[in-house]
């Protein structure tokens, strides 16, 4: 595994700031690095850049999963990928999440590198606090919605706002009936997961990602592991969130017309590679690439 | 046998050898817990140390442990054990070593999502360890150390060559003074038996509680055999974690 | 949890303590007539009887047995699992390093469990040696050296755990003898009728007459309680009540010596 | 502490007939409960209730019993009204009785591992029972139950001290006889354990290595 | 389990002929008593009747799975049975190769009762003997394929004939060799069942029913275990072995041009019972009862 200082093409040329320094000035600059095929408007490369993958490569064993990979997602805005079945997406997701890390490249949220840190000016492998403290600004939503089964859902939602935010126990029980509410479960607290329909999981599991108020939302194929009359829901859930929050969404989904709803930038993926970034109304009617028509053509 | 003898020897054996049990017990738990999460440690040393204790007890006889701790070490260190301390430390310390791989294999059993979980919510990996992974795999090791369990009752008979006035000593000390033979091991065979069945008892009662709180139904009873059958979980041919507690 | 070890006080202080307590652990090996438990799960035999008169004369009423295994007595005292070893060991050199002796209450011959009517006519270690007969005895018995000094190979000869053990041994045919002290002997085979115990005989080591004399062993460290110990018994001996209370034991005047442990613990 | 190597070299010849006399009982352990293991699990799948049941409950109460009770129960109580063995001899039978209820259990999962597609296939080509069992069934499930008898093998080991206790003279019992009589009990104790720990850990290598053989086809 | 002796309906009003005794000549009255719902030709129903179900009743529990079941299968005929899933297909299959016993009815081999014999002109329930000797004649191949995994190829095709038939070893590796020739694996007979693919798996397990000559074939959906590329290479050798020898052919499978190409005689199952019973000319084309036809329309 490299780290930048062993990789001198990694590490950046300008110290990053550490305060968020995009302007909408440079913004279609960064939308140029961030996907080189990107063509016409890029509404979505505007306002605050929270999240930058640049130069990033990812291999299992000889296989490359992610190849040199450049793109950026901007505050607020809610990103999907799509692409065929191997192609990298979930890898995307969980680099982001540090449940892996990056043979090459860096990754940075809001500025801070996610996998190292500044010490007296030079760029040395992140502590376990750093880390925390970057991860702290991102939630994620998983296929299996993975909530704990020893715990009912009143605990499974304040569990980690109590000890990891420090929240007092009133504090978060209070967040979490709202979130109940909101997902709309609020007589299923004192319930253990396995005692709920896979939707219901789903939408507790979406509940628990949000009471840690993460900035980014990390969303893979939350629907597909749910029978087919239980997604419909889950994404009613998941659209009111991104119609009435300002949360950053990064989702990965089959459902093509949840992606168009929701999206301001849709990316196709092939190879480990970005095909390309587009609005969901140029990317779903006229694509660039005739690799794209045919993935819509049989997902469509 | 008259009353004297079954009074003052027999009953207190009964006893000795429940404390023996238990003592020896806890701290097979202390041991086990310990040993088995640290051999799942992210350090490298943690792991081996953890490791060596593993293979170095396991190895080892718990006879020959316990006569080291009796007769060796208070003169190797000058200083000496109460006998049933001895034997309470001798077998806490090797069947420790069963248990740990019994802890080992139910985390290594708990589902690799639910610690990405658990770093996505942004736990320490102490919080994960403590809040997560554990309490999954705690109902899981129910049935393996139900077995260790039986395996250890059985191991405190030998406590009584160290002259731990327990069931097989007082038996010993029955048989001598009566010398009849039969009737006195018979019985207490039996006195074994019952207490294994007990321990059995105990651990369904506890896992019925453990699998309740993490949202699973109790496990169906079998018929009238499986009610009898003191054993649990079939692990012997899979040879990873085994019952045999004299592994 | 740690025993305390033995306090630095010259001599000891144990039978203040002692006192104090009101109670004292002496440890036996189970061993008729010597120290063994009754019937009636209570402590009995030749030395705990004599060591409950001294110790109520020396101000300690009651006395606690510790039953163990006879090759636990010594390690077990120095452990202080219990205060005095009161099973009638005897006192040699070997053991005079590891522990303290009081003077001897009684001399010992050997003697055999053999089959009633003892076919092979055995009487002493050297007609094992002789006639190849199959011999066993008990856990660190001395009888297993003083048949080695006689000549019987130290490998074929059977340990057993006690002399239950080797009466049934020899009912079952599995030894031809059992060799214990005479008294032992007498004891058990008086319970079975398959067997019978032969005449008591003086073993021999090197040509000398291995003296077979049992006394109490304490601690090395405890010689004020020894001395207070060995008071009391020659005041026993002197006033012939000694005899008195271990011959319903099968002790006789013959058993009576005068013998010193210093005579006894010299090389 | 002082370690005396002049005592360990007086007690190695002791020693060296200890491990003999260890070795023994572990063979004859290990072949009593080889066979009789087999033969329990095989008396445990009879069609026959009463053949079933007794078996079933005898292994169980053996199992979950102490194997030093066992031992005193054979050595004092079996001569009463039975042969009268050695104590070597009775270790051995004792050994092999108690992990022959083990064994049966390994065997057990072993055959029960077996695909039940296997007895469909010996009997869609009409093998006789025997046949089936001889080249189908036991062929498949000893590659399942070889590393967990191994483990029995030294599980066996590390019980067999206990023999010492009815007087068979193995590493211990040696150990034991030497402390007695020259009150010498660091070396000779911690020379035995170690001796213990020395065999069992690459028999237990050995073993893990062999279970990953034969994990395959 | 009942027998017929406690059993009247089950028992046989005339003693069965040891020698086959059906002539074409009332071979149409049989085809009547096989399937009631057979109309028109029944051009299968000719010869010597080799497989007799009468009122064959088999239950799971309180589940009723083949419901008083009679039917016929005449020597060297081609029958394939198709139906929906639970039907019971694979139980009759299972009942005749007595790997399961009938609650109720009998079941005839060349006339012979499969789980009865007579003795003394009483029926009694068969010794292993008698099993065994009526089982000779039937051969069966699996799902899942059920190769020995402790023997070589070479050896599962011998160890049956050398053991059940008699034959030597030589013979039976001659019989063998003969057969891998046939099924295209003469390079493999030394190599062990998990060397070889899901395909040659199947295709050794054909050859080793072969090799005991059965006068019955029953299959078991052959090819539903396989990848689909191996398919293929599977169903062309069983339609060799059925236009090559005269061999009876009891079949289960979901490939329906299959079982165009190779019947003589298609039954449609449903519920434990037989729907109808047709050419599959007939009755892939032109099926009576509109269940057929629904269930045909699924899976073409
Ligand atoms: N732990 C791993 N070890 C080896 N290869 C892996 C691992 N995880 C993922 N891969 C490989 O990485 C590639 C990309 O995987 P990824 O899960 O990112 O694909 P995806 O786009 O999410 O596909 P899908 O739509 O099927 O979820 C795949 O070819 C996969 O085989
Ligand atoms: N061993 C069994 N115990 C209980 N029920 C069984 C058993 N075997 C089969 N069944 C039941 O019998 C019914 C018929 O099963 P069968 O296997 O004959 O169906 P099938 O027609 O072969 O179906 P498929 O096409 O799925 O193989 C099913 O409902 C099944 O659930
Ligand atoms: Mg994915
Ligand atoms: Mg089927």
């Amino acid at each position: 595994m490299s780290t930048p200082d062993n990789n001198p093409a990694d590490t950046p040329s300008k110290t990053p700031s550490k305060t968020p320094s995009n302007t909408p000035g440079n913004a279609p600059d960064a939308a140029r690095t961030a996907v080189g095929t990107a063509t016409g408007d890029t509404p979505w490369a505007t306002g605050e850049e929270i999240i930058r993958f640049q130069d990033v490569t990812k291999r299992y064993g000889r296989q490359v999963v992610l190849d040199d990979l450049c793109f950026s997602v901007y505050a607020g805005k809610h990103v999907t990928l799509i692409g065929p079945s191997g192609s990298g997406k979930t890898t995307i997701l969980r680099l982001l999440m540090t449940l892996i890390k990056a043979d090459e490249g860096s990754i940075r949220v809001e500025g801070d590198y996610l996998t190292h840190e500044e010490r007296n000016g030079k760029l040395v492998p992140a502590g376990e606090r750093h880390i925390r403290e970057v991860r702290k600004k991102i939630g994620m939503v998983f296929q299996q919605f993975n909530l704990f089964p020893n715990m009912t859902v009143m605990r499974n939602l304040t569990e980690a706002p109590v000890r990891v935010l420090g929240l007092s126990r009133d504090e978060a029980e209070q967040r979490a009936r709202e979130l109940l509410e909101m997902v709309d479960l609020t007589e299923m607290s004192a319930k253990y997961p396995s005692q709920l329909s896979g939707g219901q999981q789903q939408r507790v599991a979406i509940a628990r990602a949000l009471a840690m108020r993460p900035r980014i939302l990390l969303l893979d194929e939350v629907t597909s592991a749910l029978d087919p009359e239980l997604v419909a829901g889950v994404l009613d859930l998941l659209r009111d969130i991104a119609h009435h929050t300002d949360i950053t969404m990064l989702t990965v989904t089959h459902e093509m017309n949840f992606a168009r709803d929701i999206s301001d930038c849709v990316m196709m993926f092939d190879h480990g590679k970005i095909l390309e970034a587009a609005t969901p109304e140029k990317l779903f009617n006229d694509p660039e690439h005739t690799r794209t028509r045919e993935f819509l053509n049989a997902v469509l | 046998m008259t009353w004297g003898l079954w009074n003052n020897w027999m009953l207190p054996g009964i006893w000795i050898t429940i404390q023996v049990t238990l003592y020896s017990a806890a701290i097979a738990l202390a041991v086990s817990f310990t040993i088995g999460t640290a051999r799942t440690s992210r350090l490298w040393i943690v792991r081996f140390l953890s490791g060596i204790y593993f293979e170095l007890f396991r190895g080892a006889s718990a006879l020959v442990l316990m006569f080291w701790l009796f007769f060796a070490l208070p003169i190797a260190a000058g200083w000496q054990l109460v006998p049933m301390w001895a034997g309470v430390l001798a077998l806490g310390l090797t069947y420790g070593a069963y248990g740990s791989e019994i802890v080992r294999g139910a985390l290594a059993a708990v589902p690799t999502a639910q610690r990405e979980a658990g770093i996505a919510l942004n736990f320490t990996k102490l919080q994960r360890l403590v809040r997560i992974e554990l309490p999954q795999a705690w109902p899981e090791m129910i049935p393996p150390f139900n077995n260790l369990a039986i395996e250890l009752l059985k191991g405190t008979a030998l406590v009584s060559v160290i002259s731990v006035a327990d069931i097989t000593f007082s038996a010993n000390l029955i048989r001598f003074t009566t010398t009849e033979s039969a009737p006195i091991y018979s019985i207490i065979l039996v006195m074994y038996f019952v207490l294994a069945f007990l321990i059995t008892r105990g651990m369904r009662v506890l896992e019925r509680h453990a699998k309740a709180g993490v949202g699973k139904a109790p496990e169906r009873s079998g018929g009238l055999w499986s009610k009898l059958s003191l054993r649990r979980g079939r692990s012997e041919a899979a040879g990873a974690i085994t019952a045999g507690g004299a592994r | 949890t740690r025993v305390g070890s033995a306090d630095d006080t010259e001599g000891g202080n144990l039978l203040e303590r002692l006192r104090d307590q009101g109670t004292v652990r002496v440890g036996i090996a189970g061993e008729v007539p010597y120290g063994y438990i009754n019937d009636e799960g209570e402590l009995t035999g030749e030395a705990p009887e004599i060591a409950k008169v001294i110790f109520e004369r020396l101000g300690v009423e009651s006395v606690v047995p510790v039953p163990t295994e006879f090759g636990s007595l010594i390690p077990g005292l120095r452990a202080q699992q219990f205060d005095v070893v009161s099973a009638g060991m005897y006192i040699n050199p070997d053991r005079c390093r590891q522990v303290i002796f009081s003077d001897p209450d009684y001399v010992m011959l050997d003697a055999f469990i053999v089959e009633a009517g003892n076919p092979l006519g055995l009487s002493s270690y050297e007609d094992i040696v002789a006639s190849g007969a199959r011999l066993a005895s008990g856990t660190a018995y001395a009888e297993i050296d003083y048949a080695v000094a006689a000549g019987v190979p130290r490998d074929d000869i059977l340990i057993l755990p006690d002399q239950v053990a080797g009466m049934q041994a020899v009912a079952q045919g599995r030894v031809d003898a059992f060799a214990g002290t005479a008294i032992t002997v007498r004891e058990v085979v008086a319970r079975n009728a398959e067997v019978e115990s032969t005449e008591p005989f003086q073993p021999y080591v090197d040509g000398e007459p291995a003296i077979g004399a049992g006394g109490f062993a304490f601690r090395p460290t405890e010689t004020n309680l020894r001395d207070a110990f060995n008071a009391e018994l020659h005041r026993l001996k002197e006033s012939g009540e000694l005899l008195e209370i271990v011959r319903p034991f099968g002790f006789t005047e013959d058993e009576m010596t005068d013998l010193t442990a210093e005579e006894l613990c010299r090389p | 502490m002082n370690w005396d190597w002049e005592v360990v070299e007086e007690f190695l010849p002791r020693f060296w007939d200890g491990v003999l006399v260890t070795c023994q009982a572990l063979l004859g352990g290990t072949l009593i409960a080889f066979t009789l293991g087999l033969v329990w699990a095989l008396a445990q799948r009879s069609n026959l209730v009463w053949v079933r049941w007794p078996v079933n409950a005898v292994t169980e109460f053996i199992r979950n019993t102490p194997l030093l009770v066992q031992l005193f129960f054979l050595f004092y109580v079996v001569p009463e009204w039975g042969p009268s063995m050695s104590p070597l001899a009775t270790g051995v039978i004792g050994l092999g009785i108690h992990y022959s209820t083990y064994t049966a259990e390994v065997y057990r999962a072993g055959i029960d591992g077996v695909p039940r597609g296997q007895w469909e296939a010996a009997t869609a080509l009409n093998l006789s029972t025997a046949v089936t069992w001889r080249s189908v069934i036991l062929p498949q499930a000893i590659r399942r139950v070889v590393p967990a008898l191994g483990n029995y093998v030294v599980a066996m080991l590390k019980d067999s001290p206990m023999i010492a206790i009815i007087g068979a003279l193995d590493m211990l019992g040696e150990a034991r006889f030497f402390s007695a009589e020259t009150f010498q009990y660091v070396e000779p104790i911690t020379l035995v354990g170690i001796a213990f720990i020395v065999i069992a850990y690459p028999a237990s290598l050995l073993i893990r290595a062999l279970e990953r053989r034969l994990a395959t086809y």
